[in-house]
């Protein structure tokens, strides 16, 4: 029974897949009133259904190893049902359903977590509400001018009802992906949920915001020119929402920096990483939508290996901080390969796919001459080297610095064969980023009607700015690095392992096993002395929100005084407002 | 085939060659500020000859010793894929299938993989300076990188080829026609040499040896290879970009030179900055300058 | 045989059984009869529904209209009707099926919630006003003494509270129907429409203030529902279920349907019911939000909604209205679904305050699901029928561009799931203490009557147009004077 | 003398003289609804208004000279008879405010009989 439940939620993971492969021709239904629900698989919807088509089974494999707990399989069926209408609605009723179908099954599933306090579960309901309801305000405004809710082109527009379509949207789906200052519940939830929904959390559904985001330009292909024409050689608009992009990407990156704990740490990571596909976004040229795009693969696959590595991390020892761990790298290798090759994609470090990601919007940017932007981009992604680094460090290299961290064992297999899948992939599409433009990227972009960016061959990036070639990149690093090697061991000389852990160089004293040396929560904490760090760090919004809750709980204090016990009162307040209106009524004669 | 495989190792014997003729004249240089003598000028060879041939290393983990081999790695691939001369079928190595970008990127590489090997060896002082020299990073790249972009826009490429082909003659050298790009990027060019006086981070006397204190032997040899290699490969790199590049092999020479000179008498002029000073610098300095050349090249298109 | 149906039986098969109680205590047969009533009058108003749409019936007794009494049974009446016999055979089937709260099996609580039913089935049908306000009393006295029928202490303050305010309501609706008898001489609603307008202004306004704070106050609109969370809190919560599913939902059809009627030109009254809901729903959403006792906070959440109904009716588009109908029917699913929930709890739980129930899906985890589910439809969250019939409404009011309702709506609704998902929250959060001991006679079958609801509220979400013609014509049942004036009066030439 | 009576007898002077006077009432039922705590005198005030309303009912329907409308020996038209309704209607109207009265007076008895508290102000039980 146990593992027919199991073998069947596996095989409800896999229903994006099969709606990828399978899908063919619209479906309409109608609802009510002249209302029709209308499904397809676009090209742009395809791409993200090919995430959720990865994601999905990957994330459910590991799960398989708790107890099979039919309740939450039912609300991951939900929630892969939500963002399956989602991507495929055609009109706007069909995406919110999913839309808010994707919320509150997430919801479900974070409350799940005996972690999740309640300011965490809070702020994540409400927030995705509102964006929900910006949404849904959007949608209903759109409808009135142009009487339809199909996702589609709109022109003839006024000038200010396209504004207000616009923000509406825009601030809908920047909520969703966590954009600054309406990130508050990312780093709760992501940090609170259950270890492998944090995965899902981060490596699919903030691409659903992203998704979102990539919607806009199809309702409003001619952007704003009419307001202030374009700004150099980007739409105004876009230079607005690059700049809400790279300011989260670089404060989202800092507060990384700053975090003692893995999750929360992946979490403010995520914030920023979405950040970069939101400034590409604002871009708009096709070098930058496709940079975007593949941002959005890279770091779909690069959250998921790490959420899932850090989950077999938690699982195995019990930790979650840097400084409760340390020294796993021989214990768990195949783990610390995991979070290696994820922070080398994360990084976007060459030769792995985030640098030909980077380098899209890089270009992107120099392209728009938008370089002013392009300054903040490479400052917030030079400074998640240090998180990055943080992130190796703390579990895997150093002293081990608790006890779980001194008998762990490797992950379970549930765990290390995701990995293992996605390690391979992020490789491959290192070695192949051409592959990914001709066959992931330019249908997308040719579905938007844009220049498609073309590659010479599947193993070259190529643009009009001039590309690399990652086969050539990887084999000479590689034959470098076997040469190296072994030209390094032939040489005579010996080299032997130091006889303890603790045989260092330690200012002439000699530790022991009770001297602090795990470097871990520490690092980056004098980061705080660079005057602009340390002005972003001392600052939060949660002070903000929850001034907000507090007033509005006042507010309904107040409020709520009117709400007596005595029935005279009630009686007395309905007879001097029958007075008093019949008074005023009568003397001005309505 | 034979071709790169020829290319390949000659352009790494001259980074070698020259990057430690160039180290042994610093020490000479410096040594006759301080009014001293000084080493040979080829005492940085004899050095690095005989830390590789140590017989005794110790190394802490697998990651310990395979972080220098990734060090070396990053800096022969960065070498390869940088253009050494103009206009010439040799010592080209792979150059034609990178950028710009990615050697910006190629740069870093190596020095992550080390600070991995770093961490393995479990001193917290490496750790130290490892978390300080990223900060350093996260200061200098941005005004690098900005003012390379200036460039980029100028040429409208990324590619190091079509910006050493545009400058023709002295005129065109983008040091002249582009000097705001010169000055904004040459002082953050200088720290990631790790020339003083930004050189915090490796600096033997303010953490206890920097990233590099557990490395002995032939692991410190390697690591002291790599890194005269990788200065030549900077300055060719800037050299490519601001000086027109080289023809001859004794242009580059003279070229890499004379920005080498200029990076040795700053070096020799100043005090040392702590990090978050060199970090603040260069967020206010060079950075506030590349948004001025910003405003003035690209904003304003009467340039 | 030709049985001849007739609207009269929806008011006198309950008032008959109710009389006949003694017998069915007799025959122990009170519970399937309360349960089987509610189910025929349930099914005999959809076996209507065909003749209905061609034309509405109209039952005359004794005396053709104007001067006789008669019923007026069109599309939303028979919607109503069929939706009070509904709810009270869900009710009926949950207590019939419980084992706890014996006093509600019992013969006083069978002929009071007969009573309750045909009288608000009376208000929805009756087509005079005096007639009117007797089926107001009816169901008043009724009201009044279900809410103290526990006879204990808080039920039977929330009983003297209900029966002060709920009279005195009653005397300004009496008040208002005199002062229109006494101007006009009819009593019939479609004579006195006619008459209405010849009335001084001055007394047009003073009854129409009467009649407005009178049904306000029954009708549960701020600033006249003080008293809801009292007798919310007080009674229990399977009552409470009839008053937020059918008492209120009744006297809100009387308002509009008066509004709707007697005013040839009823824009100033609609502005003023439209601000009055929209009051009504942001005060309430708020205050509900530090409630910390589960019956009070539904009782708030109640007022919300019937605040967004008002508004959504008051707007008087036929799209809004239709939407508005519509979330009347969800919130009557809905409400009765979450009280006979509270009333399961509290068989469970002493108490329903907030730190009482941490951790109550450990125990009750069928219960905390229906919650959920009931949560996330009264939100308006699809798949839920409360999305479809907010959205509907939300659609009326963007048809003719009217935004600043659609901003409310929202903002409401937001501050409503502020307070519902702390709930959730609660019922699933992490406790250390063991789940409690299942109570004795605790089963699946008491849960089949809300499984029946929460199974509808997913089909109407997902296929609302099983319902949407039937709504289309009453919201143009409701709206249509004309029509109305001249079903009762004949064609004037 | 007689003028004077006979200006009482005039419909409007005396329904003016009923109306004024049922109003007084209800006010006097309002003053002891809004004002005396004991839940007794509150019924008592509730009674007392409705009964203030039914009396304008009746009286305003009411025209001096006319006689019930019971048709028997001496009268077999309908002609100067009053309006039968409004009686019809107080009579319903009265048995519905004894209901309501009886009904609210015994709550208040067995509810003093369980609390000892007859003032609506003590009533707090439901108060979180």
């Amino acid at each position: 029974m146990n593992l027919i439940t199991k073998l069947l939620f596996l095989g409800l993971s896999f229903t994006p897949a099969a709606t990828f492969f399978t899908w063919d021709g619209a479906v309409a239904w109608s609802l009510f009133n002249g209302i029709t629900l209308s499904f397809d698989l676009t090209p742009l919807s395809a791409f993200f259904m090919l995430l959720l088509a990865i994601g999905a089974p990957l994330i459910a494999v590991p799960m398989l190893r708790e107890k099979s707990d039919e309740s939450a399989y039912a609300l991951y069926a939900l929630l892969l049902l939500g963002m399956q209408l989602l991507l495929l609605a055609g009109d706007f009723i069909g995406f919110f359903i999913g839309w808010e179908m994707m919320t509150w099954s997430s919801y479900l599933l974070l409350l799940r977590s005996p972690r999740t306090d309640l300011e965490g579960a809070q702020s994540y309901i409400l927030f995705n509400l509102a964006s929900a309801f910006l949404l849904l305000a959007g949608m209903l405004f759109l409808y009135s001018i142009t009487d339809d809710f199909r996702i589609q082109a709109v022109d003839g527009l006024l000038t200010a009802d396209k504004l207000v379509l616009f923000v509406l949207f825009s601030l809908a789906f920047l909520i969703k992906v966590g954009a600054l200052p309406l990130h508050l519940w990312v780093p709760r939830s992501y940090d609170q949920a259950p270890d492998l929904f944090s995965a899902f959390l981060s490596a699919l559904m903030s691409k659903m915001g992203i998704y979102g985001l990539m919607i806009l330009p199809l309702l409003f292909p001619d952007g704003f020119s009419e307001i202030s024409g374009r700004f150099l050689n980007g739409p105004v608009a876009g230079y607005v929402l690059a700049w809400i992009g790279v300011i989260t990407a670089t404060i989202a990156t800092f507060k990384a920096i700053s975090q003692e704990d893995m999750k929360r740490l992946l979490a403010y990571s995520s914030i920023a990483q979405v950040g970069y596909i939101v400034t590409a976004l604002g871009v708009g040229s096709s070098l930058a939508i496709g940079g975007a795009l593949f941002q959005a693969l890279v770091h779909t696959l690069v959250k998921l290996l790490l959420f899932i590595t850090i989950a077999g991390i938690i699982l195995q020892t019990g930790h979650r901080r840097f400084t409760d761990l340390g020294q796993l790298i021989s214990r768990m290798p195949i783990s610390f390969f995991g979070v290696l090759i994820g922070i080398i994609g994360l990084a976007g470090m060459p030769p792995l796919p985030g640098f030909a990601a980077k380098y899209l919007m890089y270009v992107g940017l120099i392209e728009a001459h938008w370089l002013l932007l392009l300054a903040a981009m490479i400052l917030a992604s030079t400074a998640s080297f240090v998180y990055c680094y943080k992130l190796i460090y703390g579990p895997f290299l150093g002293h081990a610095n608790s006890p779980e961290a001194k008998t762990a064992t490797e992950a379970p297999w549930q765990y290390l064969i995701p990995q293992i899948i996605l390690m391979g992939m992020l490789v491959a599409l290192g070695i192949f980023p051409g592959w990914a433009i001709d066959v992931l990227i330019d249908p997308v972009l040719i579905g938007l009607n844009m220049t498609p960016i073309g590659a010479p061959t599947w193993a070259q990036l190529s643009t009009n700015y001039g590309g690399y070639d990652g086969v050539v990149l990887m084999s000479v690093f590689a034959t470098v690095f076997v040469l190296i090697t072994a030209l390094f061991l032939l040489i005579r000389g010996n080299m032997h392992r130091a006889a303890s852990p603790y045989d260092l160089s330690f200012c002439g004293e000699v530790p022991t096993a009770d001297t602090p040396l795990h470097y871990g929560a520490g690092m980056g904490r004098e980061l705080r002395r660079v005057p602009l760090i340390g002005w972003i760090l001392r600052h939060t919004t949660t002070g903000f929100y929850a001034g907000l809750t507090r007033q509005t709980q006042a507010a309904a204090g107040v409020i709520g005084t009117l709400y007596g016990s005595n029935p005279q009162t009630w009686l007395l307040l309905a007879v001097l407002i029958f007075a008093v209106t019949l008074t005023i009524q009568s003397v001005t004669g309505a | 085939m034979a071709h790169y495989i020829i290319d390949a190792l000659a352009m790494l014997g001259m980074s070698y060659v020259m990057g430690f003729l160039f180290y042994g004249f610093y020490r000479q240089f410096n040594a006759r500020v301080q009014r001293r003598w000084g080493p040979s000028v080829f005492q940085n060879f004899f050095d690095n000859m005989k830390f590789l041939f140590k017989t005794e290393t110790i190394i802490h983990g697998p990651m310990f010793f395979f972080g220098p081999m990734i060090i070396f790695a990053g800096a022969v691939t960065t070498v390869l894929f940088v253009p050494y001369l103009k206009d010439s079928n040799w010592l080209q190595g792979f150059s034609h299938s990178g950028n710009l970008i990615l050697i910006i990127y190629l740069l870093v590489v190596g020095p992550l993989g080390n600070a991995l090997a770093v961490g393995s060896s479990g001193n917290p002082f490496g750790v130290m300076g490892v978390t300080r020299g990223l900060t350093r990073l996260m200061g200098l790249e941005v005004p690098f990188l900005l003012g390379l972009a200036l460039v980029m826009v100028q040429h409208e490429t990324a590619s190091v080829h079509a910006i050493m082909a545009a400058q023709t003659d002295f005129a065109h050298w983008n040091l002249m026609t582009n000097p705001i790009a010169f000055i904004v990027m040459i002082l953050p060019f200088m720290a990631s040499q790790h020339a003083s006086p930004f050189d915090v981070v490796g600096a033997p006397v303010e953490v206890y040896a920097g990233p590099r204190v557990e490395f002995s032997g032939r692991l410190l040899g390697v690591l002291m290879t790599q890194n005269m290699m990788m200065t030549v490969a900077k300055l060719v790199l800037i050299a490519d970009l601001f000086l027109g590049g080289a023809t001859t092999i004794w242009a580059l020479i003279a070229k890499t030179f004379a920005l080498f000179l200029l990076t040795a008498a700053v070096s020799t002029s100043f005090p040392r900055l702590r990090t978050e000073q060199t970090v603040d610098f260069f967020w206010k300095i060079p950075l506030g300058l590349g948004v001025i050349g910003v405003i003035a090249t690209v904003w304003f298109p009467w340039s | 045989m030709t049985l001849h149906f007739t609207p009269v039986w929806f008011i006198a098969v309950p008032l008959l059984l109710a009389f006949l109680a003694p017998l069915w205590v007799r025959w122990r047969l009170l519970m399937p009869v309360l349960f089987s009533a509610q189910v025929a009058l349930f099914v005999l108003a959809l076996s209507w529904l065909p003749t209905v749409r061609i034309a509405p019936i109209l039952e005359t007794i004794v005396i053709a209209p104007p001067l006789g009494i008669h019923l007026h049974l069109d599309a939303i009446a028979l919607l109503l009707v069929a939706l009070f016999s509904f709810a009270g055979a869900i009710v009926s089937a949950f207590i019939w099926l419980d084992n706890g709260a014996a006093h509600l099996r019992e013969r006083p609580a069978f002929i009071l919630m007969l009573l309750l039913i045909a009288g608000s089935n009376g208000m929805v049908l009756t087509g005079d006003i005096f007639n009117l306000y007797v089926f107001i009393e009816i169901v008043g006295v009724s009201a009044y003494a279900l809410a103290a029928i526990r006879r204990d202490k808080t039920a039977l303050e929330a009983g003297l509270k209900y029966v002060i305010v709920g009279s005195v309501a009653a005397i300004f609706i009496l008040f208002a129907i005199v002062l229109l008898y006494l101007q006009t001489g009819q009593l019939n609603i479609a004579a006195l429409a006619q008459a209405f307008g010849n009335m001084p202004a001055q007394m047009q306004l003073l009854i129409g203030l009467l009649m407005l704070i009178g049904l306000s106050i029954k009708a549960e609109l701020f600033p006249f529902n003080f008293w809801v969370p009292d007798i919310y809190r007080g009674s229990d919560p399977e009552i409470t279920a009839l008053y937020s599913g059918v008492l209120v939902k009744a006297f809100l059809f009387v308002l509009f349907h008066l509004t709707f009627i007697l005013l040839a030109d009823p824009t100033v009254a609609r502005n003023w019911l439209m601000a009055l809901g929209a009051i009504t729903m942001i005060v309430a959403e708020l205050v509900a939000l530090r409630q910390n006792d589960l019956r009070r906070m539904l009782a708030y959440s109640s007022l919300g909604q019937v605040g967004l109904i008002t508004l959504a009716l008051a707007f008087a588009s036929e799209a809004t209205t239709a939407g508005a109908l519509f979330h009347m029917v969800n919130h009557t699913l809905i409400k009765v679904l979450l009280f006979l929930l509270a009333a399961l709890m509290l068989r469970q739980y002493a108490s329903l305050k907030l730190t009482d129930v941490h951790g109550l899906s450990r125990t009750m985890p069928l219960a905390a699901g229906l919650f959920v589910l009931g949560a996330l439809a009264v939100l308006g969250l699809p798949p839920f029928s409360g999305f479809i019939s907010k959205l509907w409404i939300l659609k009326g009011f963007a048809d003719v561009q009217t935004f600043w309702p659609v901003a409310l709506i929202l903002t409401a609704a937001l501050i409503e799931a502020g307070y519902y998902f702390r709930w959730i929250r609660v019922f699933y959060a992490p406790t250390d203490a063991l789940p409690m001991a299942k109570i004795e006679g605790e089963k699946t079958l008491n849960y089949a009557p809300l499984l029946v609801i929460a199974g509808l509220l997913i089909v109407l979400g997902v296929a609302p147009f099983l319902l949407e013609d039937w709504l289309q014509q009453a919201a143009q049942a409701l709206l249509g004077r004309e029509a109305l004036l001249n079903a009762v009066l004949g064609v004037q030439p | 003398m007689l003028e004077v009576l006979e200006l009482f007898d005039r419909p409007a002077v005396l329904h003016s003289i009923y109306l004024i006077g049922s109003l007084i009432l209800f006010f006097i039922g309002l003053y002891g609804l809004l004002a005396k705590r004991h839940l007794l005198k509150i019924f008592v005030s509730i009674e007392i208004m409705e009964l203030a309303v039914y009396l304008i009912l009746i009286a305003i329907a009411t025209t001096p000279g006319e006689t019930a409308p019971i048709l028997s020996d001496g009268f077999t038209a309908f002609t100067s008879m009053s309006d039968p309704i409004p009686q019809a209607l107080t009579l319903t109207a009265i048995v519905i405010g004894v209901a309501v009265t009886a009904l609210g007076t015994s709550m208040a008895i067995q509810y003093h009989r369980l609390t000892g508290k007859v003032s609506v102000g003590e009533m707090t039980e439901l108060k979180d």
